[in-house]
């Protein structure tokens, strides 16, 4: 009894040339010809783009598609180019990858694990994806990681910041480009020192999931080895949209920095009802009151309106950085599009590049020879200076920026300012640091 | 035939026949074809239907003959999934044990849930069963965490303890869910000419147990308890009086809804063993409702055909692309390609919740029956046509 | 006590929100016995009259200012507001500045008008189906209604402001500070509660709804068209949920699917206040509010872990099982 | 000793006296009336009897069992049915259906889960069923919806719903309120016939003197909650208490 884990798309064209002309249903073809799920056979390849389409996130899950759209157009050979002309590895030619086109899927994943679960297993099952990407919500890239990696593809992890996605829940097929709750909490700490002195009560409100928690965790540690005194974290339903009950307490309590843990959704409107209630101009302990929002991401920004401006944050990319990849990337996104790109798009790109580079350097798309590409591999020219994929983590490590609402933009897009470019050994940690430890790799899964 | 009617048999074959053939009827486009966007037939989705399916036809046991309309019965399919994840984790990758685990706990949750609720009517029984779900969703994703793993959801890992089973297999990977052996993701391609069909062995598992699911609710239907809970619907009074007691009857069929739910959930969790806390949310009670309205409430087969309908649409109308909207038309001169895209862009791909808005709408404007009601009509205007024809009438009726 | 005050502000906050969206939903209930589901995208549509007026006072012509580059390194594109250069700057800052309290004025037409579509155009059709087709009926077009909004607007929440006059802090007491547009909001929404409760008691249109609302039938027999009456009631409903979501815009930014975040609440509001009960849903709601904000104090939440998740759920099942028909229901409405 | 006693039965509403002091006894396999004019505590009474309503006082024994506290479906179970004044049937449901449901209950108690049975299987019920129509007139009725019936219809079908159980008590709660003349006769010949018949005792609470004076063994009169006098048909309709509290002003008899 042989079988299949997951796949069809393997045989399906080798296997329609043995079954043509048959009709009768007795010919049984199993394919346990493939040596790995869904090898690509034809000319072309297929990537599995999961982006939230509909929900809360729709919006950023927007901005992905687009970059994928991009990186799919460069990697063909369309377009200028995008990072490929600035990427350090120079394998990738615009002539797909290993010389097949590339063609892309999508799917919703509603950001519902469930629902992002369903839709990456209709791209490995019936459309035949050999690498699944994208997804904005921790929860939701464990959930498609754990899947990739039973299903045997590789999986590129998009806008996804709890430590647990290369902490608790790595997988082995699972890579993340984006930064984490840790490393924000690293970048973010010496600039409040400087900016606030080391003398400082926070109060957190942290939305009450696994993300919220971790990233509680990850601030409190940073800021209290500062010397800053944590005085209170509260938990926050997820389904809150009116904070004001948890806001109110925190001017008498004795703080004088509100730490908002939250993201999406729940930060546009907790960072709305504190600066309603005065925060942003308060006064405490004789010092000026000041609000941080560790996770920034502009679309967010955007919804919060004139409220961010002044509020300090942490963000993986921003269009404005001056290198050559950055400026390549804004280049070629804003003439395709109009407006330049999120840290989700830049991110999700990113990954599709690093993806076709690692497939052309161990010249299959065998799921382990590209993680073996992929671990340990160190480049430049994507955006954040050198960059390392560690092997013991599959997590990224590259300069985290810290930034602030800007006082005075010049254009709709122009919200965020870099205060600082936090330099990637600052925020590099040990992989069995107890914040990340508890979870294993495992091996790499082909499939087949 | 099985204790059944004639026209329950012959319906119960067409089911059968219709679920085990599924793989063919659901791929109906060789695998090439720019119409293979609309082909249905790969495991997942197969397995979404008949589990779906196993939800609502239980949820119709409850809503369309005592019409006690729950908003609240996703809490149990959720329960059901925890509870076989955990077996998962603690005893073995068999399915078997998680699944009935997962039935007996979803029916302890719905007695409770149930009797509590119970104790009102109409409206007021939906809010307390409304009110019952979304805390159990709330505290699954926060404060329960530690069971449920919160919002990443309940997943197997490595380090699991399997007792009766292994943590890890020798190459390093989490076992896989299995039938004492038969893996669940295993499957068979057939190809046959341009077409490919796929045979997987956990949607088969998940079609058996929702045949013998359907097969209990004609007969739950066609039982004299199945009487007693559309009299309870029709008049709780002379209920009463007729000397019968409508709480433990309505009792029962919201805990026989609820292990259903249960069953539906272990399955869910035996093919993918995963559990998350958004089942459990009000939209997840909500869209059993739909399901059961769409279909065509107390009909047996509507609830299946609303499970397959919606799910339908989100599998399958949420994955196409303006890419693929263009290779549709591409046979078509290059303005006019781009005027049909524009047209038929806002309604698919991430404007697939448009279109399921508008077909609610639709169906429930122009068939108040749900699509059984559109069955019967094309039925009736079939024999009509047959009639005139030749004078004979087929025998088959639609599905009631 | 300070934090027991701002607490029962809080508590008014959240409850003026409830009860107004509360109160519309069970005079549908209550007149025309249709269970509403689109009653959360009627809030929803309300928000964005605001987003959608705030937008209509920006529409800007375009300069090219070749001193400055965009984001690109292409000469940037300066906009001017055509306001700005009607009545001048000052005068069209300020016009765009208030663009809230000038979208009530601009909403009351427009809900009023999308309330009569929806009655007329759908919702009169289902007066004699079954619950189950009402709730499936107007589920698909709080959908269909949503999506055209997300179409339009996106899905991240849009700002609109509270103008500058009433954004800032009130002092209330010492140590007791509170958002100035949050006071507005409440005295607004007691307004607006209040001018629902005269006409429905002091006009004679409002007494024939009444009477309709307690006897459909017998009001019919007294050859009053009821049914067109009824339509104004749709409209108006659909006017006090569109009010209560132009003026909450500036409390939580507008976006798609807070009508459908609200859809939930409101119903359980509107049950706890006992079906068809308008005075029962107004208490219901301020209750509600009130409870959330005093649960979700860290004295509170210390005792009792997780209690703010689920403290409306908890109290809504606790009064329907001390109260079977809620707070102030009438006997066989909807059981 | 009756079958059904009634002692000294009181129930208030606030403030208003509805039952005060209630004595009655009612005889085996003979039909008891109560009349009385509106508002004289008929229908709390009979709402007492039931299991409805509890009144503040006094005791029902029913065949040497209290029925207080009980609910209505512990007293059906006692062997008593209530007829309806607007008919109560099971109107989603076939006539035939409709006759099943009070046989089951008559068979299997309150509650039983038969969940996997056949209803079709229940020859043996199936055949009383039939039967109990056919004494009716209805057979040809037997797959009807029910509620599509006219209202006499209605009234026979429910009947024969409370008669297929066989109670020892049949109560009807004024059986041909709204009827035509016609119906109203064809009504009175069906009880009387079932009264010839069946080993049966029945109570009816009925405004029609017409209907009383044809069935009734034995009358009470209620005023004001109290019973005023309690006869045969014949003393009653001489009982000068009675023409002047009750007849006299309402009805010629």
């Amino acid at each position: 009894m042989s079988k299949t884990n997951l796949t069809r798309r393997g045989v399906l064209k080798s296997g329609a040339v043995a079954g043509a002309g048959v009709a009768l249903p007795t010919i049984f073809t199993a394919s346990s010809a493939a040596a790995y799920t869904n090898e690509p056979t034809g000319a072309s390849v297929t990537l599995g783009f999961n982006v939230p389409q509909t929900g809360p996130y729709a919006d950023e899950g927007a901005d992905e598609l687009r970059a994928y759209e991009l990186a799919v157009e460069h990697l063909n050979g369309g377009g200028d180019g995008g990072m490929l002309n600035t990427f350090s590895s120079k394998e990738l030619k615009g002539d797909g990858i290993l010389g097949k086109k590339v063609e892309f899927v999508t799917g919703d994943t509603q950001t519902k694990s469930d629902a992002a679960r369903a839709s990456a297993k209709s791209m490995i099952e019936k459309d035949g994806a050999v690498m699944i990407t994208g997804g904005s919500s921790s929860g939701v890239a464990i959930a498609v990681q754990g899947l990739c990696q039973e299903a045997g593809v590789i999986f590129m992890a998009g806008l996804t910041h709890s430590n647990d996605t290369t902490g608790k829940d790595k997988k082995a097929n699972g890579f993340r480009h984006f930064f984490n709750g840790y490393m924000s909490g690293a970048a973010l700490a010496p600039v409040l020192k400087g900016l606030y002195g080391d003398d400082r009560k926070a109060y957190h409100l942290t939305a009450d999931y696994t993300w919220g928690w971790t990233q509680q965790e990850s601030i409190a540690a940073a800021t209290e080895a500062l010397g800053w005194e944590t005085v209170n974290n509260v938990l926050t339903p997820l389904a809150s949209t009116d904070f004001s009950s948890y806001i109110a307490p925190v001017l008498n309590s004795g703080a004088d920095v509100l730490v908002l843990n939250h993201y999406g959704g729940n930060m546009v409107n907790s960072l709305t009802n504190a600066v309603q209630f005065g925060l942003r101009e308060a006064q405490a302990n004789g010092k000026n009151f000041e609000i941080v929002v560790p996770l920034f991401s502009r679309l967010m920004a955007r919804g919060a309106g004139e409220n961010i401006k002044g509020i300090l944050g942490s963000t993986n990319w921003h269009w404005s950085l001056q290198d050559e990849g950055s400026k390549a990337f804004v280049k070629s996104f804003g003439t395709k599009y109009g407006f330049p790109p999120s840290q989700a798009a830049h991110t999700t790109y990113c990954q599709t590049l690093l993806y076709a580079d690692a497939c052309q350097r161990a010249g299959t798309f065998n799921p382990c020879g590209v993680a073996e590409a992929l671990e340990g591999f160190e480049f430049d020219g994507l955006g954040n200076g050198k960059t390392l994929y560690r092997a013991e983590d599959h997590q990224c490590f590259k300069d985290v920026l810290v930034v602030k609402g800007k006082e005075n933009p010049t254009s709709e897009f122009d919200l965020l300012e870099v205060v600082e470019v936090t330099p990637a050994a600052q925020v590099t940690y040990d992989p069995e640091h107890p914040m990340f430890a508890g979870g294993q790799l495992g091996s790499c899964n082909p499939g087949a | 035939m099985l204790g059944l009617g004639k026209k329950d048999a012959s319906l119960l074959l067409v089911v059968v026949a219709l679920t085990m053939l599924a793989p063919f009827i659901l791929n109906p486009f060789p695998s090439d074809s720019g119409m293979a966007q609309f082909n249905a037939g790969y495991p997942d989705l197969m397995q979404r239907f008949v589990i779906f399916g196993i939800f609502a036809i239980g949820f119709n046991i409850l809503f369309g003959l005592t019409g006690y309309l729950s908003f609240g019965h996703a809490a149990f399919l959720g329960v059901g999934s925890y509870s076989a994840v955990w077996m998962f984790k603690l005893l073995s990758m068999n399915i078997l044990p998680a699944i009935i685990l997962s039935v007996i706990i979803a029916g302890l949750f719905s007695l409770l849930i149930g009797w509590v609720s119970l104790r009102r009517t109409g409206i007021y029984f939906s809010i307390l069963t409304l009110a019952f779900a979304q805390m159990s969703f709330a505290l699954a994703y926060s404060v329960l965490t530690p069971l449920t793993n919160g919002e990443t959801g309940l997943q197997v890992t490595l380090d699991d303890p399997r007792i009766l089973g292994v943590s890890a297999t020798a190459d390093g990977s989490i076992p896989v869910t299995n039938l004492f052996g038969l893996e669940m993701r295993s499957a068979y391609d057939m190809i046959v000419g341009p077409w490919t069909f796929t045979f997987s062995v956990g949607y088969y598992v998940c079609a058996i147990v929702m045949i013998a699911a359907f097969y209990l609710s004609i007969r739950i239907f066609r039982s004299p308890f199945g009487m007693m809970l559309r009299a309870i619907k029709s008049n709780q009074t002379r209920m009463n009086y007729t000397g019968l007691n409508p709480k433990p009857y309505t009792l029962a069929a919201f805990v026989i809804s609820g292990m259903y739910a249960g069953l539906a959930g272990g399955l869910m969790a035996s093919m993918d063993p995963l559990a998350g806390a958004e089942r459990m949310q009000w939209t997840a009670s909500g869209e059993v409702v739909l399901m059961t309205i769409l279909g065509g409430v107390g009909t047996l087969i509507g609830p299946i055909l609303g499970a397959g309908m919606i799910k339908y649409f989100e599998n399958i109308f949420s994955k196409i692309n303006d890419g693929v909207l263009h290779t549709w038309f591409s046979f078509l001169p290059d303005g006019i390609e781009n005027f049909m895209v524009a047209v038929i862009h806002p309604f698919v791909g991430k404007g697939w919740h448009l279109t399921l808005g508008l077909i609610f709408m639709l169906v429930v404007t122009f068939l108040p029956g749900g699509l059984v009601e559109g069955g019967q009509r094309i039925a009736k205007a079939l024999r009509k046509k047959d009639k005139d024809d030749d004078g004979k009438s087929p025998s088959t009726e639609p599905a009631e | 006590m300070d934090v027991f005050l701002t607490q029962i502000l809080n508590g008014l906050d959240k409850g003026s929100a409830y009860a107004l969206i509360a109160l519309g939903l069970t005079l549908i209930f209550g007149t025309l016995g249709v269970v509403n589901f689109a009653h959360g995208a009627l809030f929803m549509i309300g928000a964005f009259c605001s987003v959608f007026l705030q937008r209509l006072l920006n529409l800007s012509y375009e300069t090219v200012d070749p001193t400055k580059t965009d984001f690109l390194g292409n000469p940037a594109v300066i906009k001017t507001p055509y306001v700005e250069s009607w009545f001048g700057p000052e005068m069209g800052a300020a016009i765009i500045d208030w663009s809230v309290p000038l979208a009530v004025l601009f909403a009351i037409p427009i809900m009023i008008a999308i309330g009569f579509i929806m009655e007329r155009g759908l919702i009169k059709h289902f007066y004699k189906r079954e619950h189950a087709d009402q709730i499936l009926v107007t589920f698909g077009l709080a959908i269909v209604l949503q999506e055209v909004i997300k179409a339009v607007y996106g899905a991240n929440p849009i700002q609109t402001p509270a103008p500058d006059a009433l954004s800032g802090v009130a002092v209330l007491a010492e140590g007791v500070v509170y958002p100035v547009w949050r006071i507005v909001y409440f005295f607004f929404s007691v307004v607006v509660i209040g001018a629902v409760f005269a006409f429905l008691q002091f006009t004679t249109f409002g007494m024939v709804v009444r009477a309709g609302m307690a006897d459909r039938e017998t009001v019919g027999l007294l050859g009053i068209d009821i049914d067109k009456r009824f339509t104004l009631m749709f409209g108006l409903a659909a006017a006090v949920a569109g009010l209560a979501g132009v003026m909450y815009g500036p409390i939580n930014a507008p976006n798609y699917h807070m009508g459908m975040d609200f859809l939930v609440l409101s119903f359980v509001v509107v049950v706890v206040g006992g079906m068809g009960s308008l005075p029962g849903a107004v208490a219901a709601g301020f209750l509600l509010g009130i409870l959330e904000s005093f649960a979700s104090m860290t004295a509170v939440t210390d005792i009792i872990p997780g209690i703010n998740q689920i403290i409306i759920y908890l109290v809504a099942i606790i009064i329907l099982l001390v109260r079977p028909r809620g707070l102030m229901g009438r006997k066989g409405v909807m059981e | 000793m009756g079958i059904l006693e009634v002692k000294d039965v009181g129930k208030r509403f606030g403030g208003l006296q509805a039952l005060g002091d209630v004595n009655l006894s009612v005889k085996e396999n003979t039909c008891h009336a109560i009349i009385g004019p509106n508002g004289a505590g008929k229908s709390t009474l009979l709402n007492c009897l039931v299991g409805k309503l509890i009144p503040d006082t006094g005791s029902v024994m029913f065949d040497g069992n209290s029925v207080l506290g009980r609910s209505p479906h512990e007293i059906n179970q006692m062997g008593i049915s209530r007829v309806f004044q607007t008919p109560e049937i099971f109107g989603d449901l076939t006539v035939m259906e409709n006759m099943m449901i009070p046989l089951f209950a008559k068979r299997d108690g309150a509650y039983r889960l038969h969940a996997i049975e056949s209803v079709q299987a229940e020859k043996g019920l199936i055949q009383q069923a039939e039967e109990m129509l056919a004494e009716v007139n209805m057979l040809d009725k037997r797959e009807m919806h029910s509620a599509s019936m006219s209202r006499g219809d209605k009234r026979r079908l429910e009947m024969a719903m409370c008669l297929v159980q066989d109670p020892k008590l049949l109560l009807l709660d004024e059986p041909t309120a709204g009827m035509a003349r016609a119906d109203t006769n064809n009504t009175i010949d069906l009880l009387k016939e079932i009264k010839e018949k069946r080993d049966i005792t029945i109570a009816i609470i009925e405004h029609d003197m017409h209907v009383v004076f044809s069935l009734a063994d034995r009358i009470t009169v209620l005023a004001q909650g109290t019973p005023l006098v309690e006869d045969t048909p014949e003393n009653i309709k001489g009982h000068p208490k009675v023409q002047e509290a009750y007849l006299g002003e309402t009805q010629q008899v």
